[in-house]
């Protein structure tokens, strides 16, 4: 078959790939909006500049301590929650019981301020991150060739990103985290020691843009302003999947990086604007989301 | 013949995922009444409600108002043509005084809400309405008062006064005595009483006391459907109500 | 007549922290600085000051700062100015206000094209002269099929057609392309439709960190294995300094200055080195240049007057380590000798800075667009 | 009944203050441009009346749209290009720009008012961006390059508006009737209907309102005047640019409400000045490059410590000490 | 605090000068109660007197709270919320609390068991048929009086010793009423403490040992259930019965 639809295979395809991979960056982190976003009522603007983060704390970490990749994949997910932890204990646990709209600001301006330092410091320019040696090379899949890294990336975030959803949905410690989500007052009265749930999950939503970042430092380069523009499409994900579900926001991201690969092969123009436009149609037709529970 | 209802349902139904919660209910409300709507728990009394007040979609059956078919009108529609809701928590506007909630409710028939040219003054007008509904329900003397500043009872009274703004045909109260102390209970039983006269009123209500003293006709749900309908005195005698609701307790 | 306010100052602009801050940047600042210095700090007896802004490559930002400073700082001249987007939109204000720009930063030919006006000088390099240096080298090696990468703005633009048009002119044929936001940081899947286009050769219009990360993804999806060439039409010493030879090496380029050529350019680059840190790019050593060339005018002139200055300029041929016999034509444009260059493999570098060997030198008349075809408005009808 | 007219004419007495007030301040508008440069102060006036229409949105509205720029910007190009393009005169080319941002606002409002709270601010976040990259491809706005030289052009065809004076009178005007507009919408029987569906949105409804409908027609008011901001500020820079489509600006917006006070008539305009004075105070000295990072910790400030903003906080305290 | 005779004289609970506040507003003025174990007492009251609240109170759940608070011998005013519940404490709130992303068997399981000895799932399931017949639905999809059982059921289910019940009548049809009071007395005869606040005197007064009467946040007045006849008209005054 030489074309399909009018294209060659290898564009569809190897689109479809790259959207996949895209996918899968927007996985994690609607999936870490999504977390921290059920305990704590709170839309974590601060979430590209902690994936941002991610990647920083990897490259600072080769580059002053010769920390290498395998052991900042694990240590600056650590190092970065440890950050928002911090941040949560003495900043963000104020503003619980004032309206959600607050804690969006108050992420909104530790955004700034992160990025803001980041870039006075390093530049908006990338700093470069090379891809771990295991990782190099790729395979000629015979419609494109794919770099090893890339399938590294779909494989580390589908396990992680399921993995998270079977913890929530199908044992006891997501029940807790469920039941916090609405209520945190009662199951604090049930003996549940619920600012530390609160804690740890904010830690765990942040860590899960941090492991994005690191996985993203070989590919993209290393900015402060690498998680500012993708957030926000993020965000658009999270309106399409609705914030009910773990699973709605993991296939949510994966969906619309494939939709968005496909764009650039039919319509490359639109490639930047297509989430939104799928955002659109979703309000018209389903204003809850995707996944979302009816208002 | 239909006339003389002001509230109609035909066959009735809402499922739930397989589960039939409304079960082909025919309620019929004449005008005039103030008609109680009881049941075990779980019969599908605040299904019947939230359906007939469009807060949930049926899924068959038809419902009327004045003969006319409401079936898929919204509830925007329904207010406007006199079928007012009360709310079981208590809705009011908190930071509002008193005077402001009732003026609201008066407000939109002057028919310049959409109006953000004019000066709020053009609202004075409706001030000694506001004011005649406010003692309607012994409030006069709050109208200044901010509304959260109130006790829980006079809030449910502020809430039937901006019901009765809105000249409602026909008003729904939805367990109006609920986690009321006695004294409350009995100052809105008698209140309801007395907005009764010339308008009909459906409620949902587990005190039998409110229920038995009040109402004029009866339906009893019993798993989404009909059990009996009928006055206080023949339903409390039926055995069949007594052995799924009342228990012992009827007397 | 006279020194306005008994003071020459100037304003210097550029992307201070983005995308563009090492080609110009705070070495463009220092350099401009040392053009001062060694001025004596006074010309005429009048004092000369400078003041610097961050652009942040937006145009508002640049072109209210250049008002502002205008208005009320009462600046007589701007030098730096990176982003050919900043430079057009400061440069009408210039023209509004009546004061000097000189543009060292800027890429886009349409600067004294379309887009030129009486007030401006385009001192360094432009679309034009890469075009023709690194595009025609790249044809006549018999890379004939292109496909573009550009950076969707005025200078993208008009890299690409002032590529498109020698690639035509010397037989070639451009195959496709794709336009791609400023500050893009996955290039994977433009890199996937290069790959598709079957092009012989990818060239980047665009630069910057733009560029480097382009260059990155196409090594790590296996461009060049797989038998396509790139060819990045800006790329400045700063930009093969931090990407290293091992990925770049091979690359020809077309630069309007290159350290390590002369005696002259070795001395004064040493001089900014132990300034700076670093070796300077092309556009460093132009603005030293360029506000040389300016200071001397006004003393010569007498006055910091924008006629008389920019009549002077005009006048006096620019002979220094930048340039020989360098000369502001009418529309603005610097004409001057720029030299084709090739990146060193790490083998054949002797040092730290030691990246390019020079192939040959484009001749100042050949290098830039001539009178003849040009648009703008002042030389239009000649 | 004596409690009435005692509250009556402490009524008139805050009236006739309030009035005094105002006419200080237009006095002080009137002559401000001879001590301070004029394009700083129409800086500040359109920012002031942009902060002005977003505070009507969230503190009159309740609803944080979190897509404000998209609504200057739209302005903005829309005057540039209607007054570059059609050669049309600086008040009409006001007027189109502000139309559309209002017809923009139409249709934001029909998508983002289905969904409350933290999800409207989204929505309105994503569509902006989606207007934003819109406006990066659109052939009409030039791309990255903006539109640039923008004739400031003559008023009614006759006031030459090229210098700063004569222009600042006009963007003062324009300040003038927009602020006057959103203090009329406030205290309208509209403004009385949006109160009562901040207070208690189910409640509205139950009462009749079609509460959607009284949203959408605040957004609507209050994008076209944030439409009309742009439009006055492209003619005031000669220039538009995607600088005011990013979603940065609808950030800053909402930190000169913040600052200032939401839901205060004058908190809007006292964010603006503060935050524009800071920007261009700091933007020439040595911490130039801190600006994000001062913009982001007053944020944190304003929303920990600081949630009335400093109007709210005078008011507050007037409040605890003279009554 | 008046000498009556309790039950078996172990204290379960004491509360001594509890104060307690949301924000500013200052809502319970100094309760002293004292309640042994094995014994039920209620808490009566008008709406608003502060009965909820002094049951929150226990369980740290309102903004501020000074005096003492002892549960089996532990002083509990310093402790955070969630380990009072290990004291051996059940509480069953107001608004039922059911959490809706949870279905009704995992609502009912989600409590810890704190001590040993609460009921067994099969056991509740007897006693609440409904719930068994709904247990894989969504919690909040049961009709009001269903989530009341659901709420009352799984506090049972923890081994708590000493049950802190808020209007667990409220919204129940009579047939239901009656099926709790009888869950109350046979919890009472396994020895299980219960503080019970109620509306409906009618269902208090046979199973109480003694009531608290409350007006403004505080106590007014402490009535054994063999002094009911006497004391009906002091009722009557506060409560209107
Ligand atoms: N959204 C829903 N999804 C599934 N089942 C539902 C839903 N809403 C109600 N039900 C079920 O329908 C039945 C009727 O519920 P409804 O709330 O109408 O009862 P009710 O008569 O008001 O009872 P109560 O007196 O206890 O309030 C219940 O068994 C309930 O579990
Ligand atoms: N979260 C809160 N914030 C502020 N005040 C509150 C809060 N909860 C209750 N109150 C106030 O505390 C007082 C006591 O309330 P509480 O709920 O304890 O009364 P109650 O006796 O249980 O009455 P009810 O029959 O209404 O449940 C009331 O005046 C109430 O308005
Ligand atoms: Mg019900
Ligand atoms: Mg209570």
């Amino acid at each position: 078959m030489a074309e399909l639809l009018g294209f060659p295979p290898q564009v569809l395809f190897g689109q479809l790939l790259i959207g996949l991979i895209n996918g899968s960056f927007y996985a994690l982190l609607s999936l870490g909006l999504a977390i921290i976003f059920g305990l704590l009522n709170i839309i974590n603007f601060a979430h590209g500049a902690q994936y941002m983060l991610g990647a920083f704390v990897a490259w600072l970490g080769l580059k002053f301590l010769g920390v290498n990749y395998w052991v900042s994949l694990i240590l600056a997910p650590l190092v970065v929650a440890a950050i928002g932890i911090a941040l949560e204990k003495t900043l963000l646990r104020r503003l619980y019981k004032e309206d959600h709209l607050y804690g969006l600001l108050l992420t909104f301006g530790l955004a700034l301020m992160i990025e803001g330092s980041f870039v006075h410091f390093f530049g908006v320019s990338g700093q470069p991150y090379s891809v771990p040696q295991a990782l190099t090379g790729g395979n000629n899949l015979g419609f494109m060739f794919l770099p090893t890294y890339r399938a590294w990336i779909i494989v580390a975030s589908l396990v992680i990103c399921f993995g998270t959803w079977y913890m929530i949905e199908r044992t006891k410690l997501g029940a807790y985290l469920r039941a916090g989500t609405e209520n945190p007052q009662l199951l604090q009265a049930f003996g549940i020691n619920v600012p530390l749930l609160i804690t740890l999950t904010y830690g765990y939503g942040v860590a899960l843009a941090a492991f994005a970042g690191v996985l993203a430092a070989p590919i993209y380069s290393v900015s402060p302003v690498m998680g500012s523009n993708l957030l926000i499409v993020v965000f658009a994900v999270v309106v399409i999947g609705g914030m009910g579900s773990i699973m709605g926001a993991i296939v949510t991201g994966l969906l619309m990086g494939l939709i968005e690969g496909l764009t650039k092969v039919f319509y490359p123009e639109a490639s930047t604007t297509v989430i939104f436009l799928v955002m659109i149609v979703v309000l018209l037709v389903r204003p809850a989301g995707l996944f979302g529970k009816e208002a | 013949m239909s006339q003389d209802f002001v509230l109609e349902t035909q066959s009735l139904t809402k499922e739930f995922k397989g589960f039939t919660a409304v079960d082909d209910v025919n309620l019929q409300v004449q005008r005039g009444h103030i008609h109680a709507l009881i049941g075990p728990n779980g019969a599908g009394k605040t299904t019947c409600f939230n359906l007939l007040t469009k807060f949930l979609t049926p899924t068959r059956g038809t419902i009327l108002f004045n003969g006319k078919d409401i079936t898929h009108s919204s509830p925007t529609d329904i207010a406007k043509m006199g079928m007012v809701r009360s709310f079981q928590i208590s809705a009011v506007f908190p930071h509002l005084t008193v005077m402001d909630n009732v003026r609201i409710a008066l407000q939109r028939k002057l028919g310049t809400s959409f109006h953000f040219w004019k000066s709020d003054k053009s609202l004075d007008v409706l001030n000694d309405r506001a004011m005649e509904l406010l003692e309607e329900v012994d409030l006069g003397k709050w109208a200044d008062t901010i509304t959260v500043e109130m006790p829980y009872g006079r809030k449910r009274a502020l809430e039937l006064a901006t019901t009765l703004a809105l000249e409602p045909e026909l008003m729904l109260l939805d367990e109006p005595t609920q986690g009321m102390g006695h004294e409350d209970v009995e100052r809105v039983m008698h209140l309801i009483k007395k907005v009764s006269a010339g308008r009909t009123i459906l409620m949902v209500e587990h005190n039998l006391h409110v229920v038995s003293s009040l109402s004029d006709r009866i339906t009893v749900l019993q798993r989404g459907a009909v059990l009996t309908e009928g006055p206080y005195e023949e339903v409390s005698q039926n055995p069949d109500v007594r052995e799924a609701y009342m228990g012992s307790e009827a007397a | 007549k006279g020194i306005s306010d008994d003071e020459v100052r100037i304003g210097y602009l550029a992307d201070m922290s983005g995308t563009y801050s090492a080609l110009a940047g705070s070495g463009g600042l220092e350099a401009a600085k040392m053009a001062i210095e060694d001025f004596g700090g006074k010309v005429n007896g009048k004092k000369i000051t400078i003041v610097s802004a961050d652009d942040q490559n937006k145009p508002d930002i640049g072109a209210n700062k250049v008002r502002q400073w205008i208005d009320v700082d009462n600046i007589d001249m701007v030098a730096g100015m990176v982003s050919s987007a900043v430079t057009i939109a400061v440069n009408k204000v210039v023209e509004a206000k009546d004061k000097i720009s000189i543009v060292s930063g800027s890429a886009s030919s349409a600067i004294t094209n379309q887009y030129c006006t009486a007030n401006s000088v385009h001192y360094v390099y432009d679309t034009y002269a890469l075009a023709h240096g690194t595009g025609e080298a790249v044809v006549q090696e018999g890379g004939d099929t292109w496909f573009f990468l550009t950076a969707d703005y005025a200078f993208g633009h008009a890299m690409e057609g002032d590529v498109t048009s020698v690639v035509k002119a010397s037989g070639g044929k451009v195959v496709g392309g794709v336009r791609h936001p400023l500050a893009t940081n996955d290039f994977s899947s433009f890199i996937l439709q290069a790959q598709a286009s079957g092009a012989k050769i990818v060239g980047l219009a665009n630069a910057g960190a733009d560029t480097t990360n382009a260059l990155k993804t196409a090594k790590e999806f296996g461009v060049v294995q797989a038998g396509q060439k790139l060819a990045g039409l800006l790329i400045f010493l700063t930009d093969v300094y931090s990407l290293g030879l091992e990925t770049t090496q091979g690359l020809q380029l077309t630069t309007g200055f290159y350290w390590d050529r002369t005696p002259e350019t070795r001395a004064w680059a040493e001089r900014y080195k132990e300034r700076t840190g670093a070796m300077p790019t092309m556009v460093q050593a132009g603005i030293y240049s360029s506000v040389n060339h300016y200071l001397n005018a006004v003393k010569a002139a007498g006055t910091d007057a924008t006629e008389a200055v920019m009549s002077q300029m005009k006048k006096t041929p620019i002979n220094d380590f930048f340039a020989t016999n360098g000369q502001i034509r009418d529309d603005g444009r610097m004409i001057h000798d720029m030299y084709l260059a090739e990146v060193k493999k790490p083998s054949e570098s002797q040092s730290e800075w030691d990246l390019y060997k020079i192939l040959r030198t484009i001749p100042a008349d050949k290098a830039f667009r001539p009178l003849s075809e040009s648009k703008c408005k002042l030389v239009a009808g000649r | 009944m004596t409690t009435q007219t005692l509250d009556s004419s402490a009524m008139d007495k805050s009236v006739s203050k309030n009035r005094m007030l105002y006419a200080v301040l237009l006095f002080l508008g009137l002559v401000a441009p001879l001590a301070i440069y004029p394009v700083f102060l129409m800086k500040v006036l359109c920012f002031a009346l942009f902060a002005c229409a977003f505070n009507l949105m969230l503190g009159y509205g309740g609803l944080l749209s979190f897509g404000h720029a998209a609504f200057l910007a739209t302005g903005g190009y829309i005057t540039g290009h209607v007054v570059m393009q059609w050669g049309v005169t600086p008040e009409i080319g006001i007027l189109i720009g502000t139309l559309c941002s209002a017809a923009m606002g139409f249709v934001f409002g029909k998508l983002a008012i289905r969904r409350q709270g933290i999800y409207f601010a989204m929505i309105t976040l994503a569509l902006s961006q989606l207007v934003f990259f819109l406006y990066v491809q659109a052939p009409f706005t030039g791309g990255e390059n903006g539109l640039q030289g923008i004739p400031r052009g003559e008023l009614f065809g006759v006031i030459s508006l090229a210098d700063n004076m004569p222009m600042y009178y006009f963007v003062f005007a324009i300040f003038v009737l927009g602020f006057a507009l959103i203090h009329r919408t406030i205290h309208s029987p509209f403004g009385q209907i949006l109160k009562a569906i901040r207070e208690n949105e189910p409640r509205a409804v139950s009462l009749g309102y079609d509460v959607d409908k009284y949203k959408l027609v605040a957004f609507v008011i209050s994008a076209g005047l944030a439409g009309l901001a742009g439009s006055t500020k492209s003619l005031v820079f000669q220039l538009s640019s995607l600088t005011d489509a990013h979603w940065h600006m609808s950030g800053e917006v909402i930190l000169m409400t913040l600052l200032g006070g939401v839901g205060t008539i004058f908190g809007p305009v006292v964010g603006a000045a503060t935050v524009v004075t800071l920007q261009n105070y700091l933007s020439q000295g040595p911490l130039a490059s801190w600006v994000p990072v001062i913009l982001g910790l007053i944020f944190v400030i304003c929303v920990l410590i600081f949630r009335s903003g400093i109007v709210g906080e005078i008011q507050k305290f007037a409040k605890k000490n003279f009554s | 605090m008046s000498d009556n005779e309790h039950k078996t004289g172990v204290e379960q609970l004491r509360v001594a000068d509890l104060h307690a506040f949301y924000g500013e507003s200052h809502i319970l003025h100094g309760i002293d109660m004292k309640v042994n174990r094995g014994e039920l007492v209620t808490l009566l009251g008008r709406n608003g007197s502060g009965r909820s609240t002094t049951l929150k109170s226990i369980m740290n759940m309102v903004g501020k709270r000074t005096g003492s608070i002892m549960i089996n011998g532990n002083e509990t005013v310093g402790m955070p919320a969630h380990q009072i519940a290990h004291l051996g404490v059940g509480f069953c709130p107001e608004e039922r609390g059911i959490f809706s992303s949870l279905n009704v068997e995992e609502n009912l399981m989600l409590p810890p068991t704190v001590r040993s000895g609460g009921m067994s799932i099969e056991e509740i399931y007897e006693m609440f048929p409904n719930l068994y017949e709904r247990r894989m639905s969504q919690g909040t999809r049961l009709s009001g009086g269903e989530q009341q059982m659901l709420a009352m059921a799984r506090i049972l289910r923890t081994g708590a010793n000493l049950l802190l019940l808020d209007e667990i009548t409220e919204g129940l049809a009579p047939v239901i009423v009656q099926t709790l009071a009888e869950v109350l007395t046979k919890l009472k005869e396994k020895g299980l403490t219960i503080v019970l606040v109620e509306q409906n005197f009618r269902f208090a007064a046979p199973l109480a040992d003694r009531h608290y009467l409350m007006e403004h946040g505080s106590i007014v007045e402490e009535i054994a259930s063999h002094e009911l006849e006497d004391k009906m008209d002091i009722l009557n005054t506060y409560l209107g019965v």
